[in-house]
């Protein structure tokens, strides 16, 4: 069942490669992303409720069922995103045909090597397919020929090498402090096997181990001060494709991390945490500086997704049922708005033609659907209440305050608020006042607004009821960090 | 730059000489297979796929790099201290003929990572990287005896993906801006 | 009906009349948005009425959040507050479908939106449900008013938003504290966590959530949103935001502070609370005296009377950190009644000042006057709100403004020295507050209505039809009603009053006077009836002496001919007073010499601007530091890859030698 | 309210209305005796109100309906005042509103005559409004305060209790508190009723006048009523000062004898203090304008030192 999860997207790829006319690989990539979708949601339903699916490689549990939903979903929405996003630019001359099938294959390769990553059990496949993640995205970095790009996918693909070239090392720390508890036996890289016997794992040797790991991947989840290659990555990237790197592929990055997390938690109990949630809150400082600051509205975005990186680490870093929960939500809550807000930018930079803040202005008049979008999803990553963010963040809050983490609290509300009138005031700023001349008005096309419009209803929903069946699936997540909600 | 690339070759043989030792010390014979691979794959492969870049690239000389020679020796020596004293209360438990293994394939790794940072062209960064690898791989050898042979095989086959694609990504920079020069690159900011 | 009908109606009609709004396209249609969530108030009022005849009563929705079921519960109190201002609410609803100021899609589904946030807000009894309430009333005021002028710049909106979010993080991080530390999540079932969490802890939360529901108020560091807010969007966004938004916020603080966390012994705090709101109301009257536009002066009112509601609030907890119940439960009652009478006048000032905007097309007093001849009707209303914000003897507000002035009165059973100094004070502030507002409650309804023209517009105003005036008999009559006869009010809000004060069964009302520990008592309707056989009586000497011949001739003008330009202007009227006080204002006074017409005539411009200190001194460089310091961040993306590889580089050594 | 009580409060209102304008001419009699001049007689005003009544309204073509109502607040503001007021006999009045209502009604009756000023749309009426609030914005803090001092030492703010408390009490009741507010009383007298140091009542120079500068406008009958209104004004402040810091020989009870001692005892009082008003208007000139806030900020610390006195004596 799950190899079927991992042939759809590839069989897609290849059938993008070989399509003839446009149209095709339109309709075959959506139709690609829809069966990866509808093959997925029963095997995740199965390993939330029941047990994790444990067969040869593949291991599948509640975090990794979470992660799978979250790629699925993302990748359909980018997927139904980039046809009119693409055709745009095929009408303005950007993109060639070869262009487009290029586009198509490595986008459901590269979700195929995220799907890998979330899916396989040793932490040595995983780092395998963390790093053909990073190759394959490297070429969808620079996928428009101009310099920038260029620049901005080398300076992805070597940080992130000698990142995970770092995390492999962690890995191998790792691997080594299982020696005395498991032996010679061959499969001792496998998660499922440390997990049993993570107590016993050689403290010293996990603690360098775990430095490694949060170093290496946090350098590809984008937790300061290793996050400099994130925004110049989203903003050459097409924006289809920053959607998928900030709300999918740091998520991946993350995941790695927590599943060390786990294991350090109960080798060397709090280490791990205290070095998460530093982490975390120094990404939220370093994030809200450049949002104060930044001119370009895909770096803004992109800062944005370091900030809510910085806030999920520092969530699983507090500890406790409460903040748990938060950082939980939180990945779900950020990869839906943080999509919303990307498609948003893609029709405005498209319409515009300029991803300088100061020159879009009167969006509520050229594009009423997208500016009224937009605010919404404005209010929402600011983190306003009646949307999803706000809960992740409130739970995290009551977590830190419920561990008596006082400080920390404090400093993560000052920075929120901070953080929400930086927001507010480049979103505002962009949709309010009068268009230049020049700027024709109307949508780009119905199409793209349906993804954003689903988008939206979603983290309303999320914002103000919390549906049983995600109570639940949340709370067998949980249950992996020794936490009962 | 040519000089660069024989000193990685050479590496990579001292390293395929050491897993062969490790082979024959502890008798696991899919080790021989991963020392075998580490000869072919990074002893030779690599290494000419490089200079036939170089030469396709035209790139000779390495403008003097952004740190002097005497100050990147005594920072590689720094750094060879401070890999000792990491990985002093590691090594205390784990037997003799690995001991200081692990400490010079940190030092190995941390030296590489310093060598991208004071080298201007991508190609030396490329190299660099690939000496980050090289410790790695010294660093699983030596505390591991060997991983699970898939992944041994996975991790070549990917640093071999990273370098063809760092090679075509070098074209493309020789292509825009007619240097292969990293520090030009600096557009993006803020 | 089954006691969830009510409930469960009052918050679905808003949520129809927001459907209808973006489903009906054409503007005819639009108009049963309004009339749905005009029909969800009505049924507020009745459901508070029964919630005031059988008590309490709380409903649990099944809807699961993430904190347990949402839960919302209406106790008298609350349904005291609602029932007015579910009354405002209906005739706010009627203004903005008479006042024909155009009636969109989007101001009809925010409107809806906006009552059902207040709605929510005011009835949640879970605190995630207060939480997204409030922020939700927020969020959709702002847009209510900020759409409304497109080609404003976004500044004065967006401060409001940043501020307010500001204040509701510092409740949302208090509110948060209380659940988790009592394990509740429930605001009713949180008694008298003082003593869990200890009084340095209670006090650092009821501080915060002073601020954050300040913010809302406009206490006096947050306050500088309000009043470039009220004069950029329509005044029906206003009306509800003075108005019900300042409600749910005393409501929620009353019942979080005395209830939920308690103040025994709490004396720095009271006096802080005290000291406080004593300076925003002091700072809201004196500039409400300088404005030029009526929402602005408008703006300042509500932040006086919340500066006064707070301060009688500050009274109370003093009062009862002493332990003195029965003195805490008066200052309580009259705190509240005055800022139900609030609601009351508020709505039909600003509603009056709108449409004042909209008949004269001017909104600058400088260019208003003489429009009581013009339109008497909309004059004979406005003058009533003016003398009830005014607080003037037949109108409410005089009765809950002495009930506030009696309520500080009663110092003589706390012995402590400080507090013996500090009432007196509070009420010096206080009748300064009060006297110089009337100044300029005078000021705005004077020179609008009375004197001569000062502009095209204000000559000719537009006749207002009959239809226009509905909205606001209504709130008039209510005005002088609960200025007449507001016994049965009085004596359900201290009963409502008293558990929370931990007093047993105030007795406010002794026969027919408003009577509190037999100290000197006030008769509202005697009052009012002795104005009236007073009108009598000159009525009957004037009529005793012979008919009235009445003659129309221009006013006495000494000689020079008088026209629009040389009668007082707003500016000219407040000049006294501004100089009496000019160490307040510290106006900038800029007079320079303009070109000569001719040898003999100098022309001289005179300009005089009164700076905003808060902006100027305190938010500016406030701002400015925080970009500034974020400049210097922002050089570490230099762009070169050999920095950033440094910084992985010496995070990893750092790290591994640290953590060794 | 017994049927007595009724007769009584007629009577007090009947006895204020009858003489207040007497007052008025006592201090214009009093001021020109000290001026060596002759004067006009005490009886002027009534001359003038009679005068006034019988004449036609001439009104400004600016004037709104409101004009022609305010003349009847005004004067039955006062009215009020005289009924919840106890001049003679601490009588039943006492229910209707105490001392804190009183201000406020006082408040009413100049917000509206102020309104009158600004009817016209004259700098004169303009210029009379403006000063008016000034000095009122200023002495209802001290009044207020000096009724905070006053009820703080009796206990309660309801006039007729303050008046028996301290007739009760008799001159042992003296204390510097008392004096202290009655200073400040005194003081806020003269600037309520736009008595010499504040406002010149006799002149009509444009630029001097406050009080005369609000009814410029008015003729005829509502100018005989908003000058009534003024002197029932004047008079209402004295009995104030007099009944609630000296009321010594006030009636208490009912009896005839009583009342007949109150009513003598009261004109005496209000003699005397209109002959101290006429005093210290010969004696001070009208100051400037923008010095008034000196004036008043004693005043105002006065009453501010009465209310410290009682608490730390």
């Amino acid at each position: 069942m799950i190899e079927a999860l991992l042939l759809v997207p590839l069989f897609t790829a290849l059938l993008c490669g070989l399509a003839r006319s446009e149209r095709t690989i339109y309709v075959l990539s959506a139709a690609g992303s829809t069966v990866t979708a509808l093959v997925a949601f029963p095997c995740c339903y199965q390993a939330l409720s029941g047990p994790p699916l444990h067969r040869g490689p593949w291991y599948l549990d509640p975090l990794s069922a979470l992660f799978v939903l979250v790629i699925v979903v993302i990748t359909l929405l980018v997927s139904v995103y980039s046809v009119q996003y693409l055709q745009h630019d095929r009408r303005e001359g950007e993109v060639n045909v070869k262009d487009l099938r290029y586009y198509h294959v490595l986008l459901h390769l590269f979700a195929l090597c995220m799907l890998l990553v979330v899916v396989v059990d040793s932490l040595g496949l995983m780092w395998i397919a963390v790093e053909g993640t990073t190759l394959i995205s490297a070429f969808l970095v620079g996928f428009y020929k101009k310099g920038e790009a260029i620049e901005a996918s080398w300076k992805y693909l070597i940080i992130c090498s000698v990142g995970i070239t770092l995390a492999l090392l962690g890995i191998v720390l790792l691997y080594a402090s299982s020696m005395a508890a498991l032996g010679e036996g061959a499969d001792t890289l496998d998660w499922s096997a440390l997990r049993a016997v993570a107590d016993q794992l050689d403290p010293a040797l996990v603690k360098v181990a775990f430095i490694f790991i949060v170093v290496g991947l946090g350098t590809k989840a984008g937790l300061a001060p290793m996050h400099t290659w994130l925004p110049d990555a989203h903003s050459q990237s097409p924006t289809p494709i920053s959607a998928l790197l900030s709300a999918v592929l740091l998520n991946c990055a993350m995941y790695g991390v927590l599943r060390v997390h786990i294991l350090a938690q109960a080798a060397v109990p709090g280490f791990s945490s205290s070095l998460l949630t530093f982490f975390g809150l120094l990404s939220v400082a370093i994030a809200t500086a450049f949002l104060l600051t930044s001119r370009d509205l895909k770096r803004f975005l992109a800062f944005s997704s370091v900030e809510h990186m910085g806030i999920i680490a520092l969530g699983f870093g507090i500890g406790g049922p409460l903040a748990v929960l938060g950082a939980l939500f939180h990945v779900v809550a950020h990869s839906l708005t943080k999509t919303l807000m990307f498609f948003g930018a893609g029709n405005v930079i498209q319409r515009y033609r300029t991803r300088e803040m100061r020159e879009i202005k009167g969006v509520g008049r050229t594009m009423p659907a997208t500016a009224s979008l937009l605010v919404l999803g404005g209010a929402a990553i600011a983190g306003s209440p009646p949307f999803a963010i706000f809960i992740g963040e409130l739970l995290i809050t009551a977590g830190a305050l419920a561990s008596g983490e006082y400080l920390v609290a404090g400093l993560f509300i000052a920075l929120m608020a901070i953080i929400f009138a930086a927001m507010t005031y480049r979103v505002l700023g962009m949709v309010s006042g009068r268009p230049q001349e020049g700027v024709p008005a109307g949508e780009l096309g119905a199409l793209r607004l349906i993804p954003m419009l689903v988008l939206a209803a979603a983290i309303l929903m999320l914002g103000v009821l919390l549906p049983s069946a995600l109570g639940d699936a949340l709370g067998s997540v949980a249950e992996l960090f020794e936490v009962i909600i | 730059m040519g000089q660069l690339v024989r000193s990685f070759a050479f590496q990579s043989l001292m390293l395929a000489a050491i897993a062969a030792v490790l082979a024959h010390y502890t008798g696991s014979e899919h080790i021989y297979v991963v020392a075998g691979l580490t000869l072919v794959v990074k002893g030779l492969v690599i290494p000419r796929f490089l200079i036939y870049s170089m030469d396709r690239l035209k790139v000779r000389r390495e403008i003097e790099p952004l740190v002097g020679i005497p100050a990147s020796l005594l920072i590689s020596g720094g750094l060879v201290i401070v890999a000792y004293y990491i990985t002093e209360p590691l090594i205390s438990s784990a037997e003799t003929v690995t001991r200081n293994c692990l400490a010079v394939s940190l030092a190995v790794v941390l030296i590489g990572l310093f060598m991208m940072i004071s080298r201007r062209k991508a190609m030396t960064q490329m190299v660099g990287l690939l000496m980050m690898e090289n410790g790695l791989f010294l660093g699983i050898i030596s505390t591991t005896y060997g991983m699970p042979l898939i992944v041994e095989i996975g991790i070549f086959f990917d640093v071999l993906m990273a370098v063809l694609i760092m090679g075509i990504f070098a074209y493309r920079i020789n292509q825009t801006f007619e240097t292969l020069d990293t520090t030009f690159m600096r557009r993006l900011r803020g | 009906m089954s006691p969830a009908a009510l409930p469960s109606l009052m918050l679905s009609l808003p949520l129809l009349g927001a459907v209808l709004a973006v489903l009906l396209r054409s503007e005819r249609s639009r108009v049963y948005s309004y009339l749905c969530s005009a029909a969800s108030a009505v049924a507020a009022a009745i459901w508070s009425v029964q919630v005031l005849l059988e008590g309490t009563a709380s409903l649990v929705s099944d809807a699961p959040s993430v904190w347990g079921e949402y839960a919302i519960r209406l106790d008298p109190l609350g349904a005291l507050v609602l029932l007015i201002t579910a009354l405002t609410f209906a005739c706010v609803a009627m203004y903005a479908l008479f006042s024909r100021e155009g009636v969109t899609a989007r101001s009809a589904l925010l409107f809806n939106c906006f009552v059902l946030s207040i709605l929510l807000a005011m009835v949640a009894d879970h605190v995630l449900l207060l939480m997204i309430a409030w922020e939700a009333m927020s969020l959709t005021s702002f847009l209510g008013a900020w759409g409304a002028r497109e080609d404003e710049d976004t500044i004065a909106g967006w401060r409001y938003l940043a501020i307010t979010h500001f204040g509701a993080a510092l409740v949302i991080a208090a509110l948060a504290y209380l659940a988790v530390s009592s394990g509740e999540v429930r605001l009713s079932e949180m008694r008298g966590l003082s003593a869990l969490i200890g009084p340095g802890a209670s006090a650092a939360v009821v501080i915060m959530l002073f601020l954050g529901f300040g913010s809302k108020l406009g206490l006096l560091p947050f306050h500088i949103w309000m009043p470039d807010l009220y004069s950029r969007s329509s005044s029906t966004v206003t009306a509800l935001l003075s108005t019900a938004a300042s409600n749910v916020a005393v409501l929620v603080f009353v019942r979080v502070t005395f209830s939920c966390v308690g103040v025994e012994g709490q004396y720095a705090l009271s006096l802080t609370v005290m000291g406080l709101a004593a300076l925003t109301a002091l700072w809201a009257s004196w500039q409400a005296l300088v404005q030029r536009d009526g929402a602005r002066v408008l703006a300042f009112s509500s932040m006086e009377n919340m500066g006064l509601i707070l301060l009688t609030m500050g009274a109370a907890m003093l009062f009862r950190a002493y332990g003195a119940a029965e003195p805490a439960a008066f200052a309580l009652m009259a705190a509240l009644f005055h800022l139900i009478n609030h609601t009351v006048f508020k709505a039909l000032l600003l509603m009056g000042a709108g449409t004042v905007r909209r008949a004269a097309g001017e909104w600058d007093l400088e260019r208003l006057g003489g429009l009581a001849r013009g339109l008497p009707g909309l004059s004979a209303v406005f003058l009533i709100g003016t003398l009830s914000v005014a607080a003037l003897p037949p109108f409410n507000g005089f009765v809950s403004e002495w009930a506030m002035f009696k309520a500080l009165m009663h110092a003589e059973p706390i012995a402590d020295p400080l507090v013996r100094i500090a009432l007196p004070l509070a009420i010096a502030v206080m009748a300064l507050c009060t006297a110089i507002a009337a100044t300029a409650y005078l000021r705005l309804y004077g020179l609008t209505f009375l004197g001569r023209p000062r502009s095209a517009g204000a000559e000719r105003p537009r006749p207002l039809e009959r239809s226009e005036l509905f909205p606001l008999l209504p709130l008039a009559l209510l005005c002088i009603l609960l200025g007449v006869a507001s016994f049965p009010l009085l004596e359900e809000l201290a009963a409502a009053v008293s558990p929370l004060v931990g007093a047993s069964g105030l007795k406010v009302v002794e026969g027919s006077s408003i009577n509190f520990l037999h100290q000197g008592g006030l008769d509202p309707l005697g009052l009012s009836a002795l104005l009236g056989f007073g009108m009598l009586v000159a009525f009957l000497i004037v009529r005793a002496t012979g008919r009235r011949k009445v003659e129309r001739v221009d006013t006495w003008d000494c000689g020079t001919p008088l026209d629009r330009r040389t009668q007082y202007t707003p500016t000219g009227f407040a000049q006294p007073l501004l100089r009496v006080f000019q160490k307040v204002y510290r106006p900038q006074i800029e007079v320079r010499e303009e070109p000569r017409p001719s040898e003999y005539i100098r022309a001289v411009r005179f300009e005089q601007r009164i700076p905003e200190p808060f902006v100027d001194h305190l938010y500016k460089p406030l701002t400015a530091g925080a970009i500034a310091l974020a400049m210097r961040v922002k050089r570490m993306q230099s762009g070169s890859i050999q920095a950033y590889l440094t910084y992985i580089m010496v995070t990893l050594v750092v790290l591994l030698v640290a953590l060794r | 309210m017994q049927l007595t009580d009724v007769l009584i409060v007629i009577a007090e209102v009947s006895f204020v209305l009858m003489v207040s304008p007497l007052l008025t001419g006592i201090i214009g009699k009093a001021k020109a005796w000290m001026q060596c001049r002759q004067g006009p007689s005490v009886l002027q005003p009534y001359r003038d109100l009679w005068k006034l009544m019988r004449k036609a309204t001439v009104a400004s073509r600016e004037a709104s309906w409101l004009f022609f109502v305010i003349p009847y607040v005004c004067l039955g503001a006062m009215i009020c005042l005289a009924v919840m007021v106890p001049v003679f006999n601490v009588g039943p009045s006492g229910g209707v509103g105490d001392m804190v209502a009183t201000i406020y009604v006082l408040g009413l009756f100049r917000f509206m005559m102020v309104l009158g000023g600004l009817e016209g749309g004259s700098p004169f009426g303009g210029m009379g409004s403006s000063r008016e609030m000034m000095i009122s914005a200023i002495v209802e803090p001290t009044l207020l305060l000096s009724i905070f001092s006053v009820a703080a030492i009796s206990g309660t703010t309801d006039l007729s209790s303050i008046s028996r408390f301290f007739a009760a009490l008799g001159p042992k009741g003296l204390s510097p508190t008392l004096f202290l507010a009655s200073a400040a009383i005194f003081i806020s007298l003269l600037a309520e009723n736009s008595r010499v140091p504040f406002d010149n009542p006799a002149t009509h120079l444009e630029l001097t006048m406050v009080h005369e500068g609000m009814l410029l406008e008015y003729s005829g009958k509502e100018l005989a009523m908003m000058e009534m209104a003024s002197y029932v004004r004047l008079t209402m402040f004295m009995v104030i000062l007099s009944n609630v810091f000296f009321p010594w020989g006030i009636a208490l009870g009912t009896g005839a004898g009583e009342l007949l001692v109150g009513v003598a005892s009261i004109s005496l009082k209000l003699l005397l203090l209109s002959v101290s008003v006429a005093v210290v208007e010969s004696v001070m000139a009208k100051m400037r304008l923008f010095r008034l806030p000196n004036l008043l900020t004693v005043s105002f610390t006065l009453s501010l030192l009465a209310v410290m006195s009682y608490y730390i004596l």
